[in-house]
């Protein structure tokens, strides 16, 4: 995924708050240095029954991911904390390595190699935008370290990528935009104005859903790429086509209360259908002043934001966990909104890494034993709904490194999120584009 | 035809004319002082005879060819070499250095910037230059360290390593002691035998020693022209610049 | 729509921009007019103006009172900051101008950086002090951007008056025009310096106060302008002030218009194309003077 | 004898990074790699400001040129990586002289608002041409295509030595401009550039020959970046990595030879262990550049010169 999310819209923080936040990110920062500095201890000590399971967590704490990073962080803790509690992966508890890449691709690279080299890791896990994961993946390949992505970008099942980088937690945009298709044309309207980002993961939006699209029997009837720096939108709606039955939007970046703002300003009472990415509002407060607008209009979900009346259990359980409250806010501060429909991937894939390693009966850092966890993993076929994966069943295809999930259409009513739709995992996946399982290890 | 000819030459800055229409006239091998009260456009004219400016109006004529719209560079290749008011040497480099920079230019001229120097021809050619300043034994000194008298005469090598048919000397005996000044002016009748001089100056000595005719310029225009005696004598000089 | 509105709207937002990008522009070419220097920061003097309003509109609380505390103290404050940097850090190298580049870059860095850690990585917004909207025949439009044109038109209209008319306006020429005889004249140099840097600051700060409510405040919005301000003063001509805002107007008009009908990224490739051309037919810009 | 003392000095210097490869973990051999590479476009920068005392605030789109010509010709066309690498480097030379024609119209700080602009419209085109070079996301280069004689340059000695011959290279092409005739004119361009016009000489072309130099190495380091790492992004595109080759440069010394090389070194083991105890390293670089001007205008080799090393270029 790439994106400049970190720019969240929030008027109503307190600098307080914001103090109180950095503080905590201070913590988290000063933490993890200490856990810098434990792998030579652990080294000299040599006591612990069993050695840990290092996991080198590529974060972007700073840079445009940082408000990502963020929910990415506790989620991951969260997980890691429940299943070190839980007796660890095949008996060894995780030493989670975080490391900061700045949300930049070269710096990216580097982090794998400090992970790889320096921390000598067995797994490497966690980025999220599309730009570091297509710096890092090279290197992870080159040094035959198991690299596991929560970015939803479409990098990985394309191909593009290697053998031991995998993305295994969180569906492809590709196939979330194609499952969405059946139910715009059914419920919405056939001919489609598209709004989104003028970069690499709008473009796959552009390209995946055009496609879906037309196979409904719609129509994008004009595409308006909007590039990363924009602030201001008027100037763009004059080009939505009148008979725009629905305008697509997945809009990023810092302006997206004026993105909101501007169109409520243009269009008035007088609006079509609107359908969105929550990637446009993640981290954001459906209730934010200003975002009235969107009452009525509809949200593609990975993950509902909001708890729903038939919550199942394992929600409940990895709300509890991650310290998330019913509306998808932090459970300290009400204000501090969840990217809920892409955290949970962490989670997921941490799971899928303690079943990889244990069926492949991975013992050390060694070159045979990172193949033998890269066939265990891709030998994988799913997984069903439940504490260790709250947002539903999975499937996996081995050959193209990639899961594919249910997917959630709500409706805006009330400044919160009522699903609508859950689609069929059939609905989004592809004929595989490429075999992974082919190339050499 | 003149040696270097200006016709109606003027040049503007906004509303300010430095140099009013002026024609000029030096003939080859004479040593002529420019002389007149501070903005009388003296300067202004060198700087466009060199090519530093360009002209608003008019036309240069050099050696029979118009050379108005030469860069400063084609002008230096045909000759009309430019001794700087304020001492522009290269401080950090040695003698030899800033003077080897002027004779390389006048042995590559016409060739592209990577050519190659042979290099015993520019070792002499500085040495040479250096010489005739009577500065080479101080070759290797960095030019920084050299007295204010001797970085004048520095300037003055790095001109005549051009092999200036005509040598334009802004000023160039400010500064100097009466010691350096008397030196100095054998240096230019030595430099006169085989080139021309025009000479920008203020101090009046210096003018009279060395000068062969004199050009008198006040508000941008020419005011008189002659002998330093015809000019001593020449009431409308005395009144507008002598200040009799 | 059709090509008439579109063309209409398309004008009214690139107006919009060319006012508030002549406010930054204007700065930016006074700075290099009257000291010789060129402000790598300047974006980010933009970015603390929208940054502090934001500030003190959240601790007013009632919009149009905070909108109006953030106008008059957001570019005080932001002025303030700026004679620090110029006295702790500019004039100990004497504004010579490379090194004054360097340093600007490197307070660019610092103060992105401190944004982001007191302020985070959000996008804010504030609140416009009025808010309606016009309803023309064919599309709705903010009517708090026309209040920014004409706040931005009095601004500089009274910026041209404290130039062109006023005793400060005069010293701040007659530096501009000869710094060395200014000094000799009894012209304090040292403080008009001072002061021009500040007011350079403070033209930028209240083009960010006044995009706030528009555009929100985010501790990276100090690039654009920059770029563009730029772009507009090596058209307009370094240093000048009566070409900087008719660059402003020439930018700001044409980016509106391009990007409504093409692409915004062909649009800034397309002014900087304009930009080769100028400097390839006349390199002291268009209204500038020959180089001194 | 300052001549010999000058060559040992730079010849030392080159056997140490040839025998740190032996020493280093891993890590940092990696880092070391690209640390030359990187140094390299930092030498194609000081030609520019160190020697010519141009300042330039967009030669990112020079290493850019290197970048994607080499990349996207491998990516799309499958060339080999040396004839990939010609190419940037040849398409960084004919873009360099093509800016500088117009560019160095301009002097002083009209240069430096120009170059970052131009710089600024190239990073824009490579998100325009989205199609092609896949925006911000950027490209990988497989593996398979980046083999030179059997030899892959994913492994780890053949890249580190390559990276130092690069490095060599350039530092070798420097070291004989700036004491040839040439790199004397440079010099004293930098020092008073109206005097050396009214030496006769066309600066303009000499101004133009250095920026063609300085993008021509810019070029090279930014087509072996891509070869060796794989990855082809607009990032490298960015203001940013502008900026950077000013700091190293600064940092290391303007106008030294082994300045760029230093620098980069600094910079980035200061930016290493920064951030490991915070999360501001934008703050240190900030600072590292408003203090470099306020307390050491010419770097550290610039400053050893001033004090001792008097015979370092």
């Amino acid at each position: 995924m790439t994106r400049s999310k970190t720019p969240k819209s929030n008027n109503q923080k307190s600098l307080i708050s914001r103090r109180a936040a950095l503080k905590g990110l201070g913590a988290v920062a000063g933490g993890s240095a200490a856990l810098g500095l434990a792998p030579g201890f652990v080294r000299y000590i040599q006591v612990s029954a069993a050695e840990p399971l290092k996991i080198g967590f590529q974060a972007h704490r700073t840079g445009i991911g940082a408000a990502y990073g963020r929910w990415y962080e506790r989620t991951t803790n969260a997980a890691v904390k429940l299943i070190n509690d839980a007796g660890g992966i095949a008996g060894r508890p995780i030493q989670l390595i975080t490391e900061d890449d700045g949300t930049d691709p070269k710096r990216g690279s580097e982090v794998v190699e400090k992970f790889a080299s320096q921390h000598k890791v067995d797994i490497t896990f966690g980025t999220l935008f599309s730009h570091v994961v297509m710096g890092s993946a090279p290197r992870a390949g080159e040094l035959k370290m198991p690299y596991y992505v929560v970015s939803e970008g479409h990098h990985v099942a394309s191909g593009a990528l290697n053998r031991y980088t995998f993305q295994p937690g969180i569906t492809d945009v590709k196939a979330q935009v194609s499952s969405m298709a059946p139910w715009i044309a059914g419920n919405l309207g056939k001919k489609i104005t598209m709004i989104f980002p003028d970069y690499a993961f709008g473009y796959d939006h552009r390209d995946y859903f055009s496609a879906a699209i037309e196979k409904q029997g719609g129509q994008v009837l004009k595409l308006l790429p909007i590039p990363a720096t924009e602030t201001s939108y008027t100037k763009y709606f004059p080009q939505i086509p009148s008979d725009t039955e629905v305008l697509y939007h997945v809009m990023v970046g810092p302006g997206v209360l004026t993105f909101v703002k501007e169109m409520g300003e243009f269009y008035g009472s007088n609006r079509p259908q609107i359908f969105g990415f929550i990637d446009s509002l993640e981290a954001v407060d459906i209730a934010s002043p200003g975002l009235e607008f969107l009452d009525g209009t509809y949200f593609w979900e990975a993950y509902p934001r909001y708890a729903q009346a038939n919550q199942s259990e394992a929600d409940k359980f990895y709300r509890a966990a991650v310290g998330v409250d019913n509306n998808g806010a932090s459970l300290e501060d009400s204000k501090d909104v969840a990217t809920y429909s892409h955290m949970f991937g962490c989670w997921e894939t941490l799971y899928i890494i303690k079943e990889a390693v244990e069926a492949s009966g991975y013992q050390s850092a060694t070159a045979a034993d990172k193949k033998k966890l890269v066939e265990a993993t891709e030998a994988m076929k799913g997984w069903k709904e439940g504490n260790e994966h709250p947002q539903g069943d999975k499937t996996f295809v081995g050959q193209i490194h990639q899961c594919f999930g249910h997917q959630f259409i709500s409706k805006v009513a009330g400044g919160k999120l009522e699903v609508v739709h859950k689609t069929e995992i059939a609905d989004g996946t592809y004929e595989p584009e490429t075999d992974y399982t082919k190339m050499a290890l | 035809m003149s040696f270097l000819e200006t016709k109606a030459l003027s040049r503007r800055f906004g509303g300010l004319t430095a140099v009013d229409t002026v024609d000029f006239r030096l003939e080859a091998g004479e040593i002529r002082a420019v002389i007149g009260p501070n903005g009388a456009g003296k300067t202004t004219l060198v700087s466009m005879i060199c090519g530093r400016l360009a002209p608003s109006d008019g036309t240069i004529l050099f050696d029979g060819t118009e050379i108005t719209h030469l860069p400063p560079w084609e002008r230096v290749a045909r000759g009309i070499v430019y001794t700087f008011q304020i001492t522009s040497v290269f401080r950090n480099l040695s003698c030899f250095e800033n003077v080897a920079l002027a004779a390389q230019r006048a042995l590559t001229l016409g060739k592209a910037p990577w050519h190659t120097v042979d290099s015993s021809a520019l070792a002499s050619s500085v040495t040479d230059a250096l010489a005739r300043v009577h500065l080479h034994e101080r070759s290797d000194t960095p030019a920084a360290n050299l007295p204010y008298g001797h970085q004048r005469l520095l300037e003055v090598a790095m001109s005549l390593a051009l092999k200036p048919k005509l040598l334009v000397l802004d000023e160039p005996t400010q500064g100097l002691s009466e010691a350096e000044i008397t030196d100095f002016c054998s240096l230019v009748r030595e430099i006169a035998a085989d080139a021309t001089i025009l000479l920008i100056e203020h101090n009046m000595d210096v003018v009279m020693e060395l000068a062969e005719r004199i050009t008198v310029m006040s508000n941008g225009a020419i005011l008189a022209e002659g002998t330093p005696a015809e000019i001593t004598a020449n009431a409308a000089v005395q009144q507008a610049y002598l200040g009799a | 729509m059709s090509l008439g509105p579109h063309l209409l709207l398309a004008l009214m937002e690139g107006t919009v921009a060319a006012f508030v990008l002549a406010l930054t522009a204007l700065g930016l070419t006074l700075v290099f007019g009257v000291m010789r220097i060129v402000n790598v920061a300047h974006g980010e003097f933009f970015m603390l103006g929208a940054v502090f309003a934001w500030a003190f509109a959240h601790l007013v609380g009632n919009p149009a009172l905070g909108f109006l505390v953030a106008v008059i103290a957001s570019p005080i404050v932001v002025g303030g900051a700026a004679l620090v940097i110029d006295r702790a850090i500019l004039r100990r190298f004497n504004y010579q101008p490379e090194a004054t580049i360097v340093a600007t870059i490197g307070l660019l860095y610092i103060i992105q950086q401190l944004v982001l850690i007191f302020y985070g990585p959000d996008a804010r917004s504030v609140e416009a002090p009025i808010n309606f909207r016009v309803q023309l025949p064919w599309f709705g439009y903010s009517g708090y951007k026309l209040v920014v044109a004409g706040i931005a038109a009095l601004l500089l209209l009274a910026t041209w008056y404290g130039i062109a008319k006023t005793k400060l306006g005069l010293v701040m020429r007659a530096t501009q025009f000869d710094s060395e005889t200014a000094q000799a004249f009894g012209i304090p140099v040292d403080r008009v310096y001072a002061a021009v840097f500040a007011l350079g600051a403070m033209l930028a700060a209240i083009a960010g106060v006044l995009i706030v409510p528009i555009k929100q405040a985010y501790y990276l919005m100090g690039l654009d302008p920059l770029l563009l301000s730029f772009i507009v003063v090596i058209i307009g001509g370094l240093g000048s002030l009566r070409g900087a805002i008719i660059a402003a107007f020439v930018i700001g008009i044409s980016d509106g218009v391009i990007s409504v009908f093409f692409s915004p990224n062909l649009s800034k490739i397309l002014a900087t194309l304009l930009v080769a051309l100028v400097l390839i037919f006349r390199p002291e810009g268009l209204f500038g003077g020959k180089a001194r | 004898m300052d001549r010999h003392r000058s060559l040992a000095f730079h010849g030392g210097a080159l056997a140490l990074l040839f025998l740190l490869q032996f020493v280093l973990p891993p890590y940092h051999h990696t880092n070391f790699t690209s640390i030359m590479v990187l140094a390299t476009y930092g030498i194609g920068y000081n030609i520019l400001i160190g020697y010519t005392g141009l300042l330039s605030l967009g030669h990112a789109m020079f290493f850019a040129a290197g970048l994607y010509a080499a990349g996207l010709t491998v990516h799309y066309f499958n060339i080999d990586p040396i004839s990939a690498f010609i190419l940037g480097a040849a398409a960084a030379l004919a873009f360099a002289t093509a800016v500088g024609l117009v560019a160095l119209r301009t002097t002083g700080v009209s240069f430096m608002i120009v170059t970052m602009m131009f710089a600024q419209a190239c990073f824009l085109l490579i998100l325009y041409f989205n199609q092609v070079t896949r925006g911000d996301e950027g490209l990988v280069l497989s593996g398979a295509a980046r083999q030179i004689g059997g030899l892959s340059l994913t492994n780890p000695t053949f890249r580190y030595n390559l990276a130092l011959a690069l490095f060599t290279g350039a530092l070798v092409l420097c070291y004989i401009l700036i004491r040839s005739r040439v790199g004397r004119v440079l010099v004293a361009i930098r020092e008073n550039e109206e005097r050396v016009k009214m030496l006769g000489y066309h600066t303009f072309r000499y101004k133009l020959l250095a920026l063609a130099l300085s993008g021509l190495l810019s070029g090279a380091a930014g087509a072996s970046y891509a070869l060796m790492f794989g990855y082809v992004g607009a990032t490298f595109a960015s203001i940013e990595y502008s900026i950077f080759a000013l700091l190293w440069v600064l940092l290391g010394g303007a106008g030294t030879v082994l300045g760029p090389i230093i620098g980069a070194l600094l910079m980035f083991y200061l930016v290493e262990w920064t951030s490991e105890v915070t999360q501001s390293y934008r703050i240190v670089v900030g600072a590292a550049l408003v203090l470099l001007t306020l307390f050491f205008p010419k770097g550290i080799l610039g400053t050893l010169r001033e004090k001792r090393l008097r015979w370092l270029p």
